[in-house]
């Protein structure tokens, strides 16, 4: 038997009864093994009950994606069996709640019995432990030092005081021995811990975006809730306050992006985040952030769509929306994070380039990532560089001209960033406007200032894409395949990269970071120079590859998936195998 | 004209106020005796012009800002309201003026409105009410009369006009005052009440078209408006309901003020558990409780 | 001196003194003497006052642009000759009104002195009739027969009796009596008079589309005023109702979408018509209506952006919105009509192709056609085919499934458009929705659902471009250039590519009248087959050209224009002049 | 079930209305209640499916069309009056009934609600109350009162709650009602009441959110609610404004009905001067006038 290194774990039952509990605990336990650990969850239709699940997947080495198959099932109920054997993997291990039902033998996988709700309602009697039982069980199948649990558990507990610490480590201890008494062979599921990496946080997408957020500087949040975008107001809701910030629930998503123009317009780094249907209802004011030259930062949680589509599920729907939506030629910034640690990062460029180049920037992340937890180096604050808009210096300037009506609010410079100013600066007054305008704000309609302010409006982003974030970059540099994606199906072509490797086939792989306008600097290169590039994205039309196209070549090699779910790994394999096989 | 960067003039006059943009109105707009009320308001508060924002959306109305030496955001049509709030919450110690027409308030407007009148802003909204869109020559708009006209109501409009005013009092508006722009004093002296009033302040001005409006013309108005009757109690909602629902004859002055209740920017301060100089820790804080 | 063929007549001065009656009739008066007409007018920004011209070119043949340059400018005061000189080309001639002004001799063109005001004030004692003098002078110098202009007055002022036809008259007789009296050697404006073509009207481009919508069967129309829309909607409201239809003003374009998409679900045929701003606000809307699979059409009357922009001011700049704008994937289909008698077919091809593939149709027209009248020959009523959407039939039909929930509403078809039912419709009960859903109509958010569906909903737009109508072409079929243009563009690049021809170069020119999806059949050969592929269009970015670019070719040539104002066939000329010495 | 394609049963039970999809909400949700209710309403009024089109937004209570065997339109978040507006004025034959929540009403739908009471369609509006966002799982809504603690208000909402039956009338609505969900043989009442009205009719209806809201409970309504005293006269606009706007106790029945105003299908049927058979003259005119 080959030492394993990675494993996934599924946890599934009805919504409510704790699922998601169960997989946080078990993820933050084994993050502090020192294990990586990535997650993966759905959440029913149905507002309570229903059917959920929760996946962690764990291992010795860093982990890019879901994982395709699972390893270990711990099935609660029958739904949960019925539902989810599909995707356990031949030879695996199910584990089910005996106290529900009791699944034929059928000799594809390995099944054992867990009294979970037995255990804990009349072994300790603490129904509620039952969560706790289910990460003592898990655990010890793949061998965790019950050391960290515990360390959990006190954290989590301690403030409830030491009883509660002792019926949950308990409970641990009751999930454990019962594995360590009922499933010989544990061999199998059994990972080398690898070192303790003490520098290590566990956090959700939609969390490290809002802490980037925070770092980047934001004061001012106005939106509206929607899934799965509600996650990044809820969080500055409780924290920006803190800082003398606000969040404002607003009506809509008209008044959402409408407030956040108008305090940025006042000075402050403002920021909303939304969905597809407000992403729809929010381009006409965007189209106001880019005439009025005003930065703004626009988080795109997409879900998959159209309309109200699938509110909880994935796809990546919504880039033609982010780069060319809005009527008339409005040029802004599309920036796509590809990971939880990313995100952290991404918003704070997203801000600093919202801010350099006075625009509104989108920064997409999708439902997969919001919801994804992983363990991920704690961010180092010292090194985050915050970037302010350039503004005006009153008094000596020669950017006022009272004869030509005042502040030279939108001057022409090379780069087309004008310096700007904020209610209150003596001298610096001026008419933000969603009409054409000459230098200082004034409505013009003459060819001439349509002209020149059309090409400032979009000489800026020829300098924005100077400071496109670095892509992510994974594979082998002189591979003659090329795979381009972005977002979060990313971590699915890193794996399929690595898994590709390994059976011999070359493949190199970007996704850029910056996707509108379009890095030419970083992406050029990789496009036009690969024999054969393929496009990976979770949506129909290929979004992204249609932009490339435009700009590039036309020969590129399309892989879409559009079920709400992401790729898994071997399907991205089988893809560009079967795309080489084509060649000979 | 200002002299902006140096600071205020010795001796205000209106002019400090005025950009040297030339008004786009036709002859005869009622919008000009707004404008040049707003110029006294911010006289007789002697403003200085830096401190003060003038947003709007879209109609001819929406234009004011131009013509004002403040800062200003001449913005969308029917989003003065949402801009007008992050602007103010933005930024507590400016000096907010909202303007507009009725089309912008009350028609893609009207959700702004209702939500941004509960939420009690220090604000003055000042809707230039003609009843009818100015700037796309002529269609008929929320507060027109039934039997109304226009191009797109060629056989005369079946909708029921909204009462701006008994709108603002029911989503509840805590100043609620209506005027007309042929009363340009008493104009002027409601812009300075409203501007006192801690509290959003909303102002319907009867503000005639003369170019698209032929029925709600100067001329009209003057024959329908008297000013509140001086035994009025505008803390008195029923009684403030029951001046606004008038139709003959339409009274202008304060309708109804509630000085109860707290502003949007008192409220949200409260909530600040500290200021900017937390952002670090705060960061830290939740950094640690996900280790 | 050779014959000329063509003359453009500017009618300048304040707006609201006239000048477009003045412009108006004269073009009427034209078209009634055979010959070809095409106007041109802008206005000023004020919303009274303010400087406007009305422009009239007519000839011997068809005419396809407003003309590049003035022959007779015709000022009514002095801001119109300083505004509008510019353009009068050397040689030509300006009248002006001298009660206004005298300008000075300068010897680049002809100048004569024509007193309106003075003839219609003391001489005809009808101040009223400047106007009517004006068409009496221009008239005059190119020689119309004076019966047409004759005739026209007496149509158009018979109702108010003979005495104010009679005043009429001696107004236009006193114009013609003033030029042949003042203004010798006439004969460089002189055109030979083409046969009368009984069969002609005289509309401008918004009367054409609207009456198209009427043709095609259009009864409900929700709207919200913006320029250059509103003309649609006003044209609707004094006419629906006499048949039975209906115009709601409604209270924002989220408003008028939805009633529309309501209308529709009840069986109307629904549109709306708004401008850029109301485009973005549709956005989200227009989603549900890809969904719930509902025809209706939304006419964009394009105007320069973004945000208000440049309210009424010419672009191309709503494309990439009107094709790829909205979250998720969301097909629908965009018509572009390239001239006013083409608006007429196209409002009929938009709604026929909204009622056969059960989805949203955006037809875009732009400022310059909208406002632009022309001569064109009368419709031909019966020759118009109406296509309606494919009903369930009621009872003894296999599309209902009362196991399966009912009505089939969504069943999968070859072509993916499903037989719909209607509300009163016995059995035919289902409920339209946005959220994904199954063939009956009920969500469900699982991976084979959201895939088929997504499939159902692209391929009836595989098949709805093969109904996609013909484009227009215009030059050598076997030229190695080609230009590909959209939407009124196209008139200028006609007039171009004869120029071209005349000087000896051989273009060939295509304007699709389908943009999305777009029609491969129609444009695959031509774009892939020429030597160099010209895109010309209103708009900064290329948008169509880009489309294009991503499915065929990445060497296209761009040639844009975005100062608010059409091309000049000059422009057009010029550039592919120098685009193909570039080559030598 | 129905047997939609034969016609109607002999004897009809609330079976006709069911559409055989279990619903979606949580146990103890207050919109069983409502959907109860609308069963018996349709069933007092005998009403065939087939005739009947239920419209709704987005939102927990907005998911009511797919539970009837009727026609439906479970359209977009905020977008159901216009939806409904479309649907009745472009078939005035058919009944139809407007679902959604307090968010879907009074947030984003706001503009839409105050548009459509004043154009007075024959449409009966059943708004499920909760004071809560329940389908994004618990957010302050315009319903929550001032100090409501919900994941996007930790520290308690500050801004002042509307009130919908106020709002509804002085935007000019000519039927509002409210009802609880516990009540539920007063709210089935109130819908058929609401149907019978000429007119647009709206009502709201306490609906409690067991799982997201822990304040406006069942237990707290039943505290609260009474019925509408005898004596009152619902056609009396000031009283019915009294009424609404009492906080205790909270009135339920009819508040304010008035049956004088024409329904707007009518005011546009009689701007019609012709039929479809007009459609060919008509263009024929048009193009006669143009040559
Ligand atoms: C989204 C959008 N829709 C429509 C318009 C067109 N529009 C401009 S102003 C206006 C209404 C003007 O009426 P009102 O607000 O009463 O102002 P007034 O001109 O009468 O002062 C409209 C419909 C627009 N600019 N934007
Ligand atoms: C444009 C848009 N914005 C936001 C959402 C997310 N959303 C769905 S339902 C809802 C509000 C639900 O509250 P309510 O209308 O009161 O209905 P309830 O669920 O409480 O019955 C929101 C914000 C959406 N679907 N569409
Ligand atoms: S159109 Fe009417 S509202 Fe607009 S400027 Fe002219 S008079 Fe004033
Ligand atoms: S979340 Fe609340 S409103 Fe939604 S179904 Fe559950 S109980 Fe009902
Ligand atoms: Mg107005
Ligand atoms: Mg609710």
């Amino acid at each position: 038997m080959t030492a394993i290194h990675d494993i996934v774990i599924r946890v599934a039952g009805e919504s409510g009864e704790g699922i998601q509990s169960t997989g946080i605990l078990l993820a933050q336990a084994v993050a502090r093994g020192g294990f990586h650990v990535i997650t993966y969850w759905t959440v029913p239709a149905e507002i309570k009950g229903g059917h959920a699940l929760f996946q962690v997947r764990l291992g010795d080495h860093r982990l890019y994606a879901q994982g395709d198959q699972v390893d270990i099932l711990l099935a609660f109920n029958q739904e949960a069996y019925d539902l989810n054997t599909k995707d356990l993997r031949e030879g695996g291990l199910l584990l089910y709640d005996s106290a529900d039902f009791t699944p034929p033998e059928t000799g594809r996988w390995r099944q054992v019995p867990v009294p979970l709700t037995d255990i804990a309602k009349n072994q300790l009697k603490f129904e509620l432990g039952k969560n706790v039982v289910a990460v003592g069980v898990c655990s010890a199948l793949f061998g965790l030092p019950t050391q960290h649990a515990e360390r959990l558990l006190r954290d989590r507990w301690q403030r409830k005081g030491e009883e509660v610490v002792q019926i949950n480590m308990r409970a641990l201890q009751a999930g454990i021995d019962y594995v360590e008494r009922n499933v010989p062979n544990r061999e199998e599921y059994r990972i080398e811990a690898p070192p303790i990496r003490p520098n290590t946080i566990v956090l959700s997408g939609s969390q490290s975006l809002s802490l980037g957020t925070l770092a980047a500087g934001a004061n001012f949040f106005a939106g509206y809730p929607i899934t799965p975008a509600s996650d990044v107001m809820e969080f500055l809701a409780s924290e920006l306050p803190k800082t003398g910030g606000t969040v404002i629930q607003a009506e809509d998503e008209m008044a959402s992006i409408a407030m956040c123009l108008g305090a940025s317009y006042a000075g402050r780094k403002a920021l909303t985040s939304t969905s597809g249907p407000g992403m729809s209802l929010m381009m006409e004011a965007l189209g106001l952030g880019t005439m009025a030259e005003l930065p703004v930062v626009v988080v795109d949680a997409q879900r998959a769509g159209p309309s109200t589509g699938l509110p909880t599920k994935h796809e990546q729907g919504d880039l033609y929306l982010a780069a060319l939506g809005g009527h008339g030629e409005v040029p802004r910034i599309v920036i796509a994070t590809t990971g939880v640690e990313d995100s952290f990062y991404q918003a704070i460029n997203a801000f600093n380039l919202a801010e350099k180049y006075q625009c509104p920037v989108i920064l997409m992340s999708d439902t997969v990532l919001m919801m994804r937890m992983e363990a991920i180096e704690k961010p180092d604050l010292n090194k985050v560089e915050v970037v302010d808009r350039l503004l005006f210096e009153p008094n000596g300037h020669s950017q006022v001209h009272p004869e030509e009506g005042g502040f030279l609010r939108y001057a022409q410079t090379e780069t087309g960033v004008s310096p700007m100013s904020i209610p209150g600066m003596p001298g610096g007054q001026y008419v933000a406007t969603g009409l054409e305008h000459n230098d200082t704000g004034r409505p013009r309609y003459d060819p001439r200032t349509h002209s020149t302010m059309t090409e400032k409006r979009f000489r800026k982003m020829e300098h924005a894409v100077l400071d496109a974030p670095p892509p992510d970059r994974h594979g082998d540099p002189d591979a003659e395949i090329g795979i381009v994606t972005w977002g979060s199906t990313m971590g699915n072509v890193i794996e399929a990269v690595d898994r590709l490797a390994e059976r011999g086939l070359k493949v190199d792989a970007i996704a850029p970071k910056m996707l509108w306008p379009l890095p030419d600097h970083q992406l050029r290169d990789f496009v036009m120079n690969k024999r054969k590039v393929i496009v990976v994205e979770v949506n129909y039309s290929g979004q992204l590859a249609q932009l490339l196209a435009a700009r590039y070549r036309n020969d590129l090699v399309r892989l879409n998936t559009y079920g709400g779910v992401p790729f898994k790994v071997a399907d991205i394999v089988n893809f560009v195998e079967s795309e080489v096989a084509q060649r000979v | 004209m200002s002299d902006l960067a140096e600071g205020r003039p010795a001796e205000l006059t209106i002019d400090e106020y005025k950009s040297g943009e030339k008004p786009t109105w036709c002859p005869g707009c009622g919008d000009f005796g707004v404008l040049n009320a707003v110029y006294n308001a911010l006289l007789a508060k002697g403003y200085n012009s830096k401190d003060v924002v003038c947003i709007s959306g879209i109609g001819c109305s929406s234009r004011l800002p131009y013509f004002m030496s403040t800062y200003g955001f001449h913005s969308i049509h029917g989003r003065a309201m949402p801009i007008a709030t992050g602007i103010k919450v933005g930024n507590p110690e400016l000096k907010v003026l909202a303007f507009g027409g009725d089309g912008d308030a009350f028609a893609i407007g009207a959700g702004h409105f209702v939500h941004a009148v509960r939420r009690n802003l220090d604000l003055t909204y000042v809707i230039m009410d003609n009843a009818i869109y100015g700037l796309t020559k002529g269609q008929t708009s929320p507060t027109s009369m039934v039997g109304f006209q226009t191009k797109t109501t060629p056989s005369g409009s079946i909708d029921r006009p909204l009462n701006p005013l008994m709108l603002a009092i029911t989503a509840g508006a805590t100043f609620v005052a209506r005027a007309f722009s042929g009363k340009p004093k008493e104009l002027a002296d409601l812009i300075v009440k409203g501007i006192d009033h801690k509290g959003f302040a909303v102002i319907d001005v009867f503000s005639p078209c003369p170019t698209f409006n032929k029925v709600n013309t100067f001329k009209a108005y003057r024959e329908e408006v008297a000013s509140v009757p001086a035994n009025h109690d505008p803390s008195d909602k029923v009684a403030a309901l029951g001046l606004a629902n008038s139709e003959h004859p339409l009274y202008t002055g304060v309708i109804y003020e509630d000085t109860g209740v707290p502003t949007y920017e008192e409220s949200l301060s409260k909530l600040h558990v500290g200021g900017e100089e937390n952002r670090r820790k705060v960061i830290d804080g939740m950094l640690a409780r996900y280790s």
